[in-house]
């Protein structure tokens, strides 16, 4: 897909885009800036499309630097002496480095951005689908007071995604990370005069900060291994057009693999994280058992003057190395995605407005740790072990988080779960090393989340504020539109086939059957039956949901009744889109992705037929008996849950949590407070300031009160002490 | 003559103070303002003209103080990348200091307003000091006036806050003195220029005659007085007492730059002079800092006072920095240094924002408030953005500061990077509590209700800590060149890699 | 048998010096150790008896009248007298001669005895010079080189009257007259005191 | 001066006591110290102030017989630096001892005395003012 101007030369058109791309980012961080500044300034009107603006005209930029760094190149390059050149690189990512941003000793990292096929596709999505819930916000907060705050936190947040996403560096991408967390604690909290809106805030921002201290400690580590925290080695120089396409290094020949004696034989002068990675794949001796510090003959890796020899015990190899680097990442893409153990503040994010749901705890802001390790897939490959941390993570999360959603009553609190669980399987595809596949449901997942988020804000907004599904019920004659997007969604999260959902759930399973069935590691076995179990929840708690919410009679109460409504355009237009992407999004890379995205092939072949076919079959009839189960249970005979109340066990677990949520809200917390009292007033007050300090007043006071007493009056002891002198002196003349 | 003029301005300004007449004068206040000002301005060359690549020590002066035949001072000033910042930070704290006392102090303003200034001249003459007895002498002249600040203006418990604060700091302050006269006998009692001191110090250590004992005691001696001053886990508890009774320019002056001597002794006196001793206890450093960032967070974490909080964390805060300092790593050092400034910038600005509720509603407690972001929109977004940058959110000061200092210890030691990083997920704790409890949830208290929201004056005198919030966030670069030699000129003597110069000059012309 | 004069004169001396040396110590003790003043002040007297008696086997004849005059005729008087002003009934004297009150005096003062003595048996062995000059007899008279003015270059025997007198009022005559003005002042405030009620 | 060892009472030597009582020096200055000390005895034991004055003139004899025999030795030794009368010093300190004694027993005494006057006591348990 070429957009490029005909009048453009591709190679100055590629120079620009690349040193443009600071445009994409910083569109929205000045419709930031106008909206935080002028608060009261501007009408409601002009702020939110202010806001709009700013986020249409970076995802039109994005499209474009997107379709120049795609293909711009595709064809063919003029060499210097004239001639024409062959490149059959269908990636040739667009790199700038604007400058310095903190250079301490060896470390240096610097403001740059990075767009190839991974970052430009996520860019894509978000600033895609954030233009769709800017619009979608003008409608659904119409009536709020803080409007011109809530659409300067979501200019902000796109700034931060884009940051996170385009960034070059590791350390940029944490900037990113935490921005983005920022900003999901100020939308969580938005309604800040209700407590328990700001403590779930507060509660994201923690969670996720636990998650970044992980991220830190890994860039730490591989800045200790490999020295550079940059993704890829820097563009020659800023500004003018970078050579490196025509060097034989970027001309990957066509298919996976390739001639790896070409390969070998470029490695840039300081090489970035990946370069190392790929380098590193093309030695012969396996990473486990090769020590930190070597160095290649041809001198192509030299990790002798890495720190890491310094810092880490002998026992330590480069694959010790790159397991501890990447399950620390790991960490923080826990806390980031709301993976277990760190997944207890998404439910509670429901709290924001429900388009900030959408957009920032379903869509986009949760999936930047699959970004994350997908980015860092190399490194990931390089180490087995932190693989199968993340599979293994990844698939009880999909399940667990299935199983909660199963007996939720709020219709945001049933999506948040689902979320979580769709991370979970996204996790798991990439713990397999379906790493395309794992961004191929990112971005589904996207639309299809977005979709039924916003429908149900839809909902919301219909029924004034109702959220409890009990509550609801035969809305699909008001809300037609609602319904029938509503519906696309549900199925495309169920994984009914050929929407989208399906063809990236699909694929994931498939790659978890074939890594199980090619290593024979039972573990794999489990994961792919906990995930085919988590499918099969999931289509029923969608339909669950579906039923609860548009079959059967209206449970509203009565002045609710009467203000039903379907949604304004501004809402249900996106509403359309979403639904057509979620309907046909999946079409378009179902198998081309992994080249797409010039990613390796993930190792196991998940076209064998066995597996092919047994997946396919396993998967269809989970999803369709969910669904159909979910229908019959609740669209055909209304029985209205209380698993509040309900005598069943495994209905009381789910409901519950499995105590999870629990042990953080009373266990943990109550834990802090009492230790940190405790802490205060044993040690600060009681043994340092009573006893030392003070102590120490009371001590001399006592000593001098003693002393005194020896000034008694009487001559004769005077008279003694004299003696005392004399004696003293006569002792020591006599030691002599 | 740009730091005499520096130190002498203050003194001077506060001259007319003294034969002001009339005990409450509006005229003073402005006319200090106007020195601090003016001084700031006086100070800016040490920025533009301050020459990275060049020496060592710039805009050296030396004049003759006292000199006798075996008592040999000179009154020697010059300043290397690290002092200069921190000579441009006290410049730049104290007119919005100044201006951030403007009604909080009622009673003799005068006197106040003399002890301001005189304790500015003295912070200033401590960093620009390049004799070892100058040093001391203006290191003990600041105590006084911040002694008077927190005896005479300070809140309740002011007179037990103030004393335990004078004696903490002078008994370590007098032990060093003792250090240092043994130093001067030690070194032949030639001069007491720090490079030459410290020079002649490590050649007796190469001949032998400076034994491990001797070196050990001097080490105790000094670093006891700067734990104290930074302060290191088991000697902080005069910090919040005297935080929570001092009025809010002393407060501010106190966490953003007193603070900083202890940090600063460390950078400039201990690990010089005393490389072996220091190598050897800087594990048992490390581990006190560790223990005091985590423990730190806890004890804010349990205050109901938002002062006290506040003054616990900076506690943590100077504990990753000193981490930072004892992991001998460049980036821990340099990491170190800009933990300094950060924490003078972000935890001045909380203290000035504390001070200025106080002054609205004379309520300190967390629980007095809750749910004014409604009523004090634009207080609420500076306090928010101030608590960030302390939290070390990136793109502000706190986060390359922290960032740095944990990368030195990671370096240095894996478990000093992971223990300290705790800092990171406490800090967000305590600090967001504050900001929840204070900010959000339902407006209950009916008086809370009338709360003004900032005016000009104040938000002029937040505008330049913001701006330096983001400044330092995004362009740290133009701090770090600067401090750059001075990092690596302090790494060479915490290795004793140092060449030694035979009769080195004092300080490099 | 004969005894050789010279050894019955040390014998002598030796025997003279134990009695007084034993009186002195006894009245001393006996002094400190009675409960009525009376009793002390009168044990004063066979104690300058003793000493009276040391200094003349010392060689002190002039020394010792004036310790008899001084001490036997004034100070002790005085002393009686001062009792006889103030007569303190015997239930008045409240001193209590417990271990609490004698026990550590005694300790102490004991200490000190031994230890000068310790130091001074140290430091003057019985062969050093000083012990045999001291075991030597008094010489009648000494020959100075070089004459002294009205006096020729003969000395007289130590402890006449001349002997002490000469260099009395020529190099300590500045310490005499100091002296004399210091008991004339003593005795201005001794009348002062004794008059005017304090 | 030579150096002392402190030792036990079972291993000191005291061989030398037996001949203090000879006229010798040396037990003239035992005789002296042992007076000396019981003088001392009495003013540290004692609470009356007379018998405190009577111990401080047993104080003054004892210097004085050490005045003494040391003049009585010095005379058999060569004059230092040609003073004819070294020895003669002595007694002519002692002489200034029994003067100062004279006037220190005379304010002395006149003091208790007009003390006793006001007080009525010349115990030093209830002559405490230098305590306030």
């Amino acid at each position: 897909m070429n957009l490029l101007p005909e009048w453009m030369d591709p190679q100055r058109a590629h120079a620009f885009y690349a040193d443009a791309l600071f445009l994409i980012p910083l569109l929205p961080f000045l419709g930031f800036l106008i909206n935080a500044l002028t608060r009261k300034g501007i009408s409601r009107g002009a702020s939110g499309g202010v806001a709009c603006l700013a986020a249409a005209l970076s995802f039109l930029w994005t499209l474009l630097s997107f379709s120049a760094s795609a293909g711009g190149l595709a064809d063919h390059v003029r060499l210097p002496d004239g001639s024409l050149c062959l490149v059959r690189d269908p990636a040739h990512p667009l790199h700038a480095v604007y400058g310095t941003w903190i250079e301490v000793g060896a470390f240096h990292c610097s403001f740059g951005l990075y767009m190839d096929q991974l970052s430009g596709l996520l860019a894509l999505v978000v600033t895609g689908v954030g233009l769709l819930i800017h619009i979608y916000s003008m409608g659904y907060m119409g009536h709020d007071k803080a409007y011109a705050r809530y659409f300067a936190y979501l200019n902000l947040f796109l700034f931060a995604m884009l940051v996170l996403i385009l960034s070059d560096n590791l350390v940029l991408t944490f900037v990113g990370w935490e921005g983005v967390g920022l900003c999901s604690y100020l939308l969580i909290g938005f309604w800040y005069e209700d407590a328990a809106k700001a403590s779930a805030g507060m509660k994201a921002f923690i969670f996720n900060r636990v998650g970044d201290l992980g991220f830190l400690l890994g860039i730490f580590t591989l800045l200790a291994v490999f020295g550079t925290v940059d993704y890829v080695a820097p563009p020659r120089q800023l500004g003018t057009y970078r050579a490196p396409v025509i060097e034989p290094r970027l001309m990957k020949p066509t298919g996976q693999g390739g001639d790896v004696a070409q390969e070998t034989l470029l490695m840039p002068e300081n090489p970035g994280l990946l370069d190392y990675a790929k380098g590193l794949s093309l030695l012969a001796a396996p990473k486990a058992t090769r020590p930190l510090r070597f160095s290649t003959p041809d001198g192509r890796i030299d990790l002798s003057r890495n720190l890491a020899t310094r810092i880490f015990p002998d026992w330590f190899t480069l694959g010790t190395a790159m397991t501890l680097a990447c399950v620390l990442l790991f960490v923080g893409a826990c806390g980031k995605s709301a993976q277990l153990p760190l997944y207890a503040w998404l439910p509670d994010a429901m709290a924001g407005p429900t388009p900030v749901s959408a957009l920032i705890h379903a869509a986009t802001m949760v999936t930047a740790g699959v970004y994350m390790a997908a980015r860092l897939h190399p490194l990931y490959l390089m180490s087995p072990e932190a693989m199968h941390v993340m599979a293994c993570v990844g698939g009880l999360t999909a399940i667990f988080a299935a199983l909660c959603a199963l007996t939720q009553t709020d219709i945001k609190k049933v999506l948040a779960y689902s979320t979580v669980s769709q991370l979970g399987y996204m996790f798991l595809g990439a713990g397999v090393g379906a790493f395309a596949f794992a961004i191929f449901h990112v971005v589904t997942h996207a639309f299809f989340k977005a979709l039924l988020f916003l429908c149900s804000g839809s909902v919301i907004h219909a029924m004034s504020g109702e959220q409890d599904m009990r509550k609801m019920g035969g809305l699909r004659k008001q809300l037609p539109l609602t319904f029938i997007t509503m519906f696309i969604g549900a199925l495309a999260l169920a994984g009914f086939p050929f929407f989208a959902g399906w063809w990236s759930k699909d694929a994931i399973l498939a790659q978890v059957l074939a890594r199980a069935h090619e290593s024979h590691e039972s573990i794999y076995y489990l994961l792919y039956v906990l995930a085919v179990v988590g499918a099969f929840c999931t289509a029923f708690y969608s339909f669950r949901l579906i039923g609860m919410t548009f079959f059967g009679t209206c449970r509203a109460s009565a002045e609710v009744k009467q203000h039903i409504h379907e949604s304004p355009p501004t809402m249900t237009t996106p509403l359309l889109v979403l639904a057509f992407l979620s309907a046909a999004g999946g079409v378009l890379w179902a198998n081309s992705l992994p080249t797409f995205l010039n990613f390796p092939e993930p190792t196991q072949n998940a076209n064998h037929p066995q597996v092919h076919h047994v997946n396919l079959v396993v998967t269809l009839v989970a999803a369709f008996g969910g669904i159909l189960l979910a229908l019959f249970l609740y669209a055909k005979n209304q029985k209205v849950p209380q698993p509040a109340q309900s005598k069943n066990v495994l209905v009381a677990l789910s409901w519950n949590k499995f105590g999870v949520e629990a042990f953080y809200d009373k266990v943990v917390t109550t834990t802090f407070i009492i230790l940190a009292e405790m802490l205060y007033l044993v040690v600060d007050v009681l043994i340092i300031d009573t006893l030392f300090v003070n102590g120490l007043g009371f001590a001399t006071r006592a000593t001098s009160g003693a002393l005194r007493r020896m000034q008694s009056g009487v001559v004769n002891l005077y008279a003694a002490g004299i003696l005392l002198g004399a004696l003293a002196v006569l002792f020591f003349l006599l030691r002599g | 003559m740009l730091l005499t003029a520096l130190i002498v301005l203050p003194l001077v300004g506060a001259l007319p103070l003294l034969f002001a007449r009339d005990q409450n004068a509006r005229e003073a206040k402005g006319w200090a303002f106007l020195v601090s000002f003016v001084t700031f301005l006086v100070s800016l060359p040490l920025w533009f003209n301050f020459d990275p690549t060049g020496p060592l020590y710039q805009f050296v002066e030396k004049h003759r103080w006292i000199s006798l035949p075996r008592l040999n001072m000179g009154f020697n000033l010059g300043v290397d990348g690290f002092a200069a910042l921190m000579v441009l930070l006290t410049t730049f704290l104290m007119p919005i200091a100044l201006l951030g006392s403007w009604n909080y102090i009622k009673e003799r303003q005068k006197e106040f307003y003399i002890a301001m200034l005189v304790l500015e001249a003295a912070m200033i003459g401590v960093f620009a000091a390049t004799d070892l007895f100058l040093f001391y002498v203006f290191f003990e002249a600041s105590l006084i006036p911040m002694y008077l600040l927190i005896g005479i203006w300070g809140g309740e418990n002011r007179i037990y806050a103030t004393t335990k604060f004078l004696i903490y700091t002078v008994f370590g302050s007098l032990l060093m003195f003792v250090a240092i006269l043994f130093v001067y006998h030690k070194t032949g009692s030639a001069d007491f220029g720090i490079t030459g001191l410290t020079e002649r110090l490590a050649a007796l250590r190469l001949r032998g005659t400076f034994s491990r004992t001797e070196e050990f005691w001097c080490f105790w001696a000094f670093a006891l007085a700067f734990s104290i001053k930074v302060p290191i886990f088991p000697l902080h508890t005069w910090l919040p007492d005297a935080h929570v009774e001092a009025p809010t320019p002393g407060s501010v002056v106190l966490a953003g730059i007193l603070l900083k001597m202890g940090g600063y002794g460390f950078l400039r006196f201990i690990v010089p002079f005393f490389p072996v001793a220091s190598e050897h206890y800087a594990p048992l450093f490390a581990t006190l800092c560790i223990v005091g960032i985590i423990y730190g967070s806890f004890m804010a974490f349990a205050q109901q006072d938002m002062k006290k909080l506040i003054a616990y964390s900076s506690v943590a805060h100077l504990g990753t920095c000193m981490l930072g300092i004892f992991s001998y790593r460049i980036e821990g050092v340099q990491g170190g240094m800009y933990q300094m400034l950060s924490h003078g910038i972000s935890t001045s600005a909380l203290f000035l924002l504390v001070g200025m509720l106080y002054e609205r509603t004379h309520s300190r407690a967390i629980a007095y408030y809750g749910g004014i972001a409604k009523v004090v929109p634009v207080f609420t977004v500076c306090f928010i953005v101030v608590t960030l940058s302390s939290i070390g959110l990136p793109l502000t000061n706190g986060f390359v500061g922290e960032f740095t200092c944990l990368m030195g210890a990671f370096f240095r030691e894996p478990w000093w990077g992971v223990l300290g990083g705790l800092g990171v997920i406490l800090g967000a704790v305590y600090m967001l509590f504050m900001v929840k409890s204070v900010f959000f949830g339902p407006l209950v208290r009916k008086s809370n209700l009338t709360l003004q929201d900032l005016d000009s004056r104040e938000l002029s005198l937040l505008t330049p800590l913001l701006i330096m919030i983001f400044v330092m966030g995004v362009a740290p670069t133009l701090f770090f060149r600067r401090m750059q030699p001075a990092a690596e000129e302090f790494l060479d003597y915490a290795h004793t890699k140092k060449p030694l110069r035979a009769a080195a000059p004092e300080v490099p012309q | 048998m004969r005894i050789h004069l010279g050894v019955f004169l040390r014998l002598m001396e030796d025997l003279v010096f134990i009695l007084s040396g034993a009186v002195c110590l006894g009245s001393a003790i006996a002094i400190v150790s009675r409960k009525n003043p009376v009793y002390s002040v009168l044990f004063m007297l066979p104690f300058f008896l003793g000493m009276t008696v040391l200094f003349v086997l010392l060689s002190a004849p002039f020394l010792a009248a004036m310790q008899m005059m001084v001490y036997g005729g004034a100070i002790l008087v005085v002393f009686l007298f001062v009792i006889m002003l103030i007569n303190l009934q015997p239930d008045e004297i409240r001193d209590d001669f417990s271990f609490a009150t004698y026990g550590p005096p005694v300790l102490m003062c004991g200490v000190l005895g031994g230890l000068i003595l310790s130091f001074l048996r140290l430091s003057i062995p019985a062969d050093s010079p000083l012990e045999q000059a001291f075991s030597k007899a008094v010489p009648v008279e000494r020959v100075v080189e070089q004459p002294l003015v009205g006096m020729g270059n003969t000395v007289p025997q130590l402890g006449s009257i001349d002997s002490l007198s000469f260099p009395l009022f020529r190099q300590y005559v500045v310490p005499f007259e100091l002296i004399s003005l210091l008991i004339v002042v003593a005795v201005l405030g001794a009348v002062i005191l004794a008059k005017k009620r304090v | 001066m030579n150096e002392v060892h402190f030792v036990t009472l079972a291993e000191a030597d005291f061989s030398w006591l037996p001949s203090l009582f000879s006229f010798r020096l040396l037990s003239c200055l035992a005789l002296a110290t042992a007076i000396f000390s019981i003088g001392a005895w009495g003013v540290l034991a004692r609470r009356n102030i007379l018998v405190m004055l009577i111990s401080v003139e047993l104080m003054l004899n004892a210097v004085m017989l050490c005045f003494v025999s040391f003049s009585r030795a010095l005379v058999n030794l060569p004059a230092p630096n040609g003073n004819a009368f070294a020895a003669e010093g002595g007694q002519i300190f002692a002489l200034f001892i029994i003067a100062v004694a004279a006037a220190e027993a005379a304010v002395g005494l006149a003091i208790v005395m007009a003390y006793f006057r006001n007080r009525q006591t010349v115990d030093t348990r209830d002559i405490q003012a230098l305590k306030h």
